[in-house]
C-alpha cells in the first residue's frame, strides 16, 4: 500500500461542516425541530411559487397525493405515494431547495416544511412537531415497495 | 423585378466558385493565423449544436442532448457533449475546490485540485449516457438525437479512484461511497465500493483539456458504464459508508417503476445498445444507389461484439464492420455498404456486447417494464426509408 | 488603507469556500442548462490557448503551437489544434466546394461535398505534425508548446482515397498525386502514389465534428506519419502525374539544406520522436516527493514500441508505462512515477518505435544535418529541475 | 473495382481552368510572355511593398542573391541561390502571389514577373522576355545540388 503523501487530514469541524449525508435511518439528522405549522408558513414563502400553494406542483414537482396510483397505468409519483424514508426529506431540502436558494434554510426551518409536506400527504397530523427521532420514525407507506435491479430481464 | 434579380444574382455567385473559375476563397487572404486563439466550428456548421428542447418548464435540472446525426467516429467534441445537471452549472474557482474524503476510512483526507493532478494519471476512452435515453412512451423523438442524444464519448483523464482511496486506507466495513457534487443540488449518489476498486476514476480532463463546467469543472467522479448521473460532477465529497445513504436521486428519482408498483433501486448498468445515425430520422436520402450505414454502439459491460443491421425490417441480418480500435466501455462505430434500391425500407441495428447480451426490441422491453419504467431503454430502434427518400422514425 | 482592506476582503472570500463553510456556487443555482449551445472551456482556462508568436513579420503564413504542457491524454481538442497556413484561413462555402480528380486517370471526376461524404467512411487516430517541429539553432524554446507544440492528434474521419481513385481509375504510368488547395495560397504537394493508396484519407471530420476552418473545412488530405504541409487543406485538386510537380513548397521551402549545400528533398516522414509535459520547462515542482512524469511519444513509421526517461542526465534509462490502446501513427501517452529528491536533476525521454528506430539526441542529429537543416528535428529534448523546483529547457 | 456511381466527369474545359501546374520542365505552361522591364513595373507596383525595391525581402521573402552561401554556415536561400527550377516561379507567382491578391495577375504579367527576378538575379538579361520555352530554358544554378532522403541518417 504505497502512499504518495498527497492531500492533508480533515479536521473533524471541517467533516462536520460538510457532511450533510442523512441516512434513512435518520442518523447525522441535526438537533432542533420544527412544527407543521410554521412549515406552512415557510412552504407559502419559500416553495409554493414552485410546488403550489398545497404542493400540488407547477414549476417543480408535484409532491401531495397520488397514494394507490403506484401500481396503476398513471402513477402519481410524490412524496407521499413514492418516497421510501421520511429522513430523505430532511436531506434533499436542505441540500438542494429552495431551488433558487440551497441551503438557505435553518435546520429548524427544514424539519418544519418536512413536516408540512409530509402532513400535506396525510402522514403525520396537523399539529405534529418533528425532530431527529420523530421525522425518522415516520413510516412511509411505499416503504417495502423496493427491489433490486433484476436485468438483464430480456432474455434470447 | 427585384425578386428575379436577386435570384440571378445569387445563382451567378454560386457559378462563380465552381470550375473552371477560381473561388473567391482563392483570391484573396483567408483569416490571419491565430485569429481564434481558441478555435470554433466553420460558420457553415453553425446549426451543429446540442439539441436543446425550448419547451422546459425550467433549465436548472434539465437535460440536452449531443446531434448524434451529425457526427462520426467515436469521440464527442467537448462543445457538443451531452448536459444533464440538477442545479444548472456552477462556476467554481479549481484553486478553491477541495475534495473530502472521510468516513469508514483511517485517516480523512482534504486535496487540492494540485493534489489530484500530482497521483499517477491514466486517460481512457469511455461512453457516458443519461439514465433516460430515451423513455418508453410516445412520442418518440424524430431524430437520433432526439431519441438517444443523451450519450457522448469522450477521452478521460485523471487518477484512479482506489489509488485515493488507499492513500486515506479503507476500514473492513467500508461497502459503498457517497459522491457529492458542489452545484446547487449537491447532488448525491451512493456507488458500490466493488466499482470504486474496480475502474472508477476521478476525472480532470476531457478530450485532452480540463473538463468543461458542463462536465463537471474542476472535477468529477467516472464510472465506465454506470448511468450518468452516478458519476457525479463537481465532485467535493467522497463519504465511505457502510451501506447507500437511500438520497433522492436514488429512491425518488433515478429507480425503475414496474407495472406491479415495485420499483427497481440502485440499477447502474447501462446495457448494450446501438442506434444508426445515417441514414436517421430527418435526414434523406438524395437518390437509390450507394449509401454506407453508420452508427454507433456501446455496453456498459464491457466492448461490443458485434453489431447486426437488418435493411429489410428485421426479417434478416447482417454483420456490420466494427471500427478498430473496439475499447471497452467506449462508443463503437458500425458501418455496413449498402445499394438502396430506391423502395421503402425499414433499417435496424442491434448491438451484441462481449458478455452475450443482445440489444432488445422495445416490444419485448415494454413486455417486461411497461411504459412507466422510464429508464434504462435501451431498446432496438427502426428507421423507415420512404420512396423519396425521407428517413423517419418507424416506431413513432 | 484602501489596499490592506482589499487583501484582507479577498482572504476572507476565499476561505469562505473552504471547508468547513458552504461554497458559494452551492447556494444559488449555476448557469442553466444549454446557456452554451456550442460549449466552451472554463473562465478559469482562459490561459489555455494556441500559442501564438507575438513577434511575426505577417500572419498569413505563418504558425501556432498546442500548448501541450497543459494537456492530458492523446486526443488534441479541436480548439487547441496547431495551426499552419500558407495564405490564411479560407471561409469555404461546402456546398460550393469542388474536388478535381484529374491526370492519368480513365474518367476525370468532380466530387462535390455530399459525393464524399456517400462513399464509405472510416475513422482513425492519427497525429499530425509540422515538419519543423522544432528548428536545430538556437534559441530555442522555454516550454514544450515552443519546442514541439507543432504536433496534435486527433480522430479523423473521412474516405480512403484509394476507393476514390479507383472509381476514377489510375492509368499504368500513374506514379505522383499531386493535391492543391482551395486557399489563397493554392497550396501545391505531390505524393506518391504507394502513400495514396496504402493508408491516406480524404477527411471532413476531426474528433467527431466537421473540420475545423483552420484544419481545412470542408475537406482535406491525410497522410498518416507524412509532414503536416502534405496532408494539404481546403483540398479542391487531384492531379494523378507521372513525376512529382516540384512546386516551390517541395523545392525552395521543405528541403532539407545539408552542411554540403546538398540538399534533400521529397523527405517525407516525421520519424520517432517524444517529449515530457510534466514536468516540463516552464512549470515548478512545489515540493520534493512524488511526481509523475509524462509526456507523448509518436512516430510517422507505426506504432511506439518503449518509451524510456532518464531522471539522472541519461545515464540511465527506465521503460515507462504506455497507455493502452497504442495506436499507429498516433500520439502516445507515456507515465513513469518518480520521487523527487528536491535536488537538481536532469529528466528526458526517448521514443523507440515498430521499426526499433531509436530517437536521437540533438548533438547526433546535428553532426549528420547541421543547422540549417531546419526540418525533421525529432531530438530527445531535456529538461533540467533546479533545487527550487524550477523546470527550464536543458539545452537552451 | 467496385464502382458507387459518385461524382461526376470533369469537362475539358473545366479541368483547363483548375489546372495551374507548370511542370519543373515547363509543362502546361501558357501562351503569351513578359519582358524584363514591363516585370520591373508590375514588380515596382505588386511586389516591392512586401518584397524590398529590389527584391531584397521585407515582410515577404529575400528573393534575390545568396549565390555561393548555400554550403556556408549562413546560407542564403533565394529564387536565384536555391531554387531548383525557373518554371516553378511562374507557378508559384501565379498561384500565390501577390499574397494580398493571389491569382490577379495576367499570363503576361507573370512572365514579366518572373523574367524581372531572374534578371535580378543575373539569370537572364535586362533585355529578355520570357515565354514557355525561354522560361523553361533558363539553367538555375542550384539544380543538381538535390538529393534524395537518406533518412535515418542516425544511427544506433
Ligand atoms: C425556484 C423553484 C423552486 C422552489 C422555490 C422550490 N423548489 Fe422544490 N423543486 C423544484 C424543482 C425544479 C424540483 C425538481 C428538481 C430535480 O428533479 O432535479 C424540485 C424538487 C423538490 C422536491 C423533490 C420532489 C420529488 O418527488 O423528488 C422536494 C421535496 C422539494 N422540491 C421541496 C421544496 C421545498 C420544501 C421548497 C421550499 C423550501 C422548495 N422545494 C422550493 C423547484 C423549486
Ligand atoms: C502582401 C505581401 C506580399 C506581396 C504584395 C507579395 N508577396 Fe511574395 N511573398 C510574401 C510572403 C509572406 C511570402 C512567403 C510565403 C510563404 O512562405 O508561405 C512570399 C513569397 C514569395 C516568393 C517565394 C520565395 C521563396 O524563396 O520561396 C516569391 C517568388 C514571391 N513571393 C514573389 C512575389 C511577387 C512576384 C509578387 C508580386 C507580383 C509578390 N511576391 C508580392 C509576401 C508578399
Ligand atoms: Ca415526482
Ligand atoms: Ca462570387
Ligand atoms: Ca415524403
Ligand atoms: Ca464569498
Ligand atoms: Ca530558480
Ligand atoms: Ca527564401
Ligand atoms: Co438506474
Ligand atoms: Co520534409
Amino acid at each position: 500500500q504505497t502512499s504518495y503523501g498527497l492531500g492533508r487530514p480533515a479536521t473533524a469541524a471541517e467533516i462536520a461542516g460538510w457532511n450533510i449525508d442523512i441516512g434513512r435511518d435518520g442518523s447525522n439528522l441535526p438537533k432542533g425541530s420544527g412544527s407543521v405549522s410554521q412549515g406552512r408558513e415557510v412552504f407559502a414563502q419559500q416553495c409554493a411559487s414552485c410546488h403550489g400553494d398545497k404542493g400540488e406542483g407547477g414549476l417543480g414537482d408535484r409532491l401531495v397525493g397520488g397514494q394507490g396510483t403506484i401500481a396503476t397505468p398513471k402513477p402519481i409519483r410524490t412524496v407521499g405515494s413514492y418516497w421510501p424514508y421520511a429522513p430523505t426529506l430532511f436531506d434533499y431540502i436542505r441540500r438542494a431547495m429552495p431551488q433558487n436558494a440551497p441551503q438557505s434554510l435553518s435546520d429548524e426551518e427544514v424539519y418544519a416544511v418536512s413536516a408540512y409536506i409530509l402532513n400535506l400527504n396525510g402522514l403525520v397530523g396537523a399539529d405534529a412537531t418533528l425532530d431527529a427521532k420523530s421525522l425518522a420514525a415516520v413510516k412511509m407507506p411505499n416503504r417495502d415497495r423496493f427491489v433490486g435491479d433484476a436485468r438483464p430481464d430480456v432474455k434470447h | 423585378g427585384g425578386t428575379v434579380l436577386g435570384a440571378r444574382a445569387s445563382v451567378a455567385a454560386e457559378t462563380d466558385n465552381l470550375p473552371p473559375n477560381i473561388p473567391e476563397w482563392m483570391k484573396a487572404p483567408g483569416e490571419p493565423m491565430g485569429s481564434q486563439p481558441y478555435g470554433a466550428p466553420s460558420p457553415f456548421e453553425k446549426g451543429v449544436v446540442k439539441n436543446i428542447s425550448k419547451t422546459l418548464k425550467q433549465y436548472i435540472s434539465a437535460s440536452s442532448r449531443t446531434p448524434l446525426q451529425e457526427l462520426d467516429g467515436i469521440i464527442t467534441p467537448n462543445g457538443l457533449f451531452y448536459e444533464r445537471h440538477h442545479g444548472g452549472v456552477p462556476t467554481i474557482d479549481p484553486a478553491q475546490h477541495r475534495l473530502m474524503l472521510h468516513g469508514l476510512v483511517e485517516r480523512p483526507l482534504i486535496f487540492t485540485m494540485d493534489d489530484l493532478r500530482r497521483f499517477p494519471s491514466e486517460s481512457r476512452v469511455h461512453f457516458l449516457e443519461c439514465s433516460g435515453n430515451p423513455g418508453y412512451s410516445k412520442p418518440y423523438g424524430k431524430t437520433a438525437s432526439d431519441l438517444v442524444g443523451l450519450v457522448s464519448c469522450a477521452e478521460w483523464t485523471g487518477v484512479s479512484l482506489k489509488l485515493v482511496l488507499q492513500e486515506a486506507g479503507l476500514k473492513p466495513d467500508a461497502k459503498w461511497i457517497v459522491a457529492e457534487g458542489a452545484d446547487a443540488a449537491a447532488l448525491t449518489r451512493s456507488i458500490p465500493i466493488e466499482k470504486c476498486l474496480e475502474d472508477a476514476m476521478l476525472v480532470y480532463s476531457q478530450n485532452g483539456e480540463r473538463l468543461r463546467p458542463q462536465q463537471g469543472y474542476p472535477l468529477r467522479l467516472f464510472l465506465p458504464g454506470f448511468e450518468g448521473n452516478m458519476s457525479v460532477k463537481w465532485l467535493r465529497r467522497l463519504h465511505v459508508t457502510a451501506e447507500p445513504v437511500y438520497s433522492r436521486e436514488e429512491t425518488s428519482k433515478y429507480t425503475d417503476l414496474l407495472p406491479d408498483g415495485t420499483a427497481r433501486e440502485f440499477s447502474f448498468y447501462m446495457e448494450a445498445k446501438s442506434i444508426i445515425t445515417r441514414p436517421s430520422g430527418g435526414q434523406r436520402l438524395g437518390a437509390p444507389g450507394f449509401h454506407e450505414i453508420t452508427g454507433i454502439a456501446w455496453s456498459g459491460h464491457g466492448k461490443i461484439a458485434r453489431v447486426e443491421v437488418s435493411v429489410d425490417e428485421g426479417k434478416s441480418w447482417q454483420s456490420a464492420q466494427l471500427q478498430e480500435p473496439v475499447l471497452t466501455r467506449a462508443l463503437t462505430r458500425f458501418r455496413l455498404p449498402w445499394q438502396w434500391d430506391g423502395k421503402p425500407a425499414v433499417i435496424q441495428s442491434r448491438a451484441i456486447d462481449e458478455t452475450g447480451y443482445v440489444q432488445p426490441t422495445l416490444a419485448e422491453l415494454l413486455a417486461v417494464r411497461g411504459e412507466n419504467y422510464f429508464y434504462h431503454n435501451n431498446a432496438i430502434w427502426p428507421w423507415r426509408i420512404a420512396a423519396d427518400g425521407e428517413v423517419t422514425n418507424a416506431l413513432a
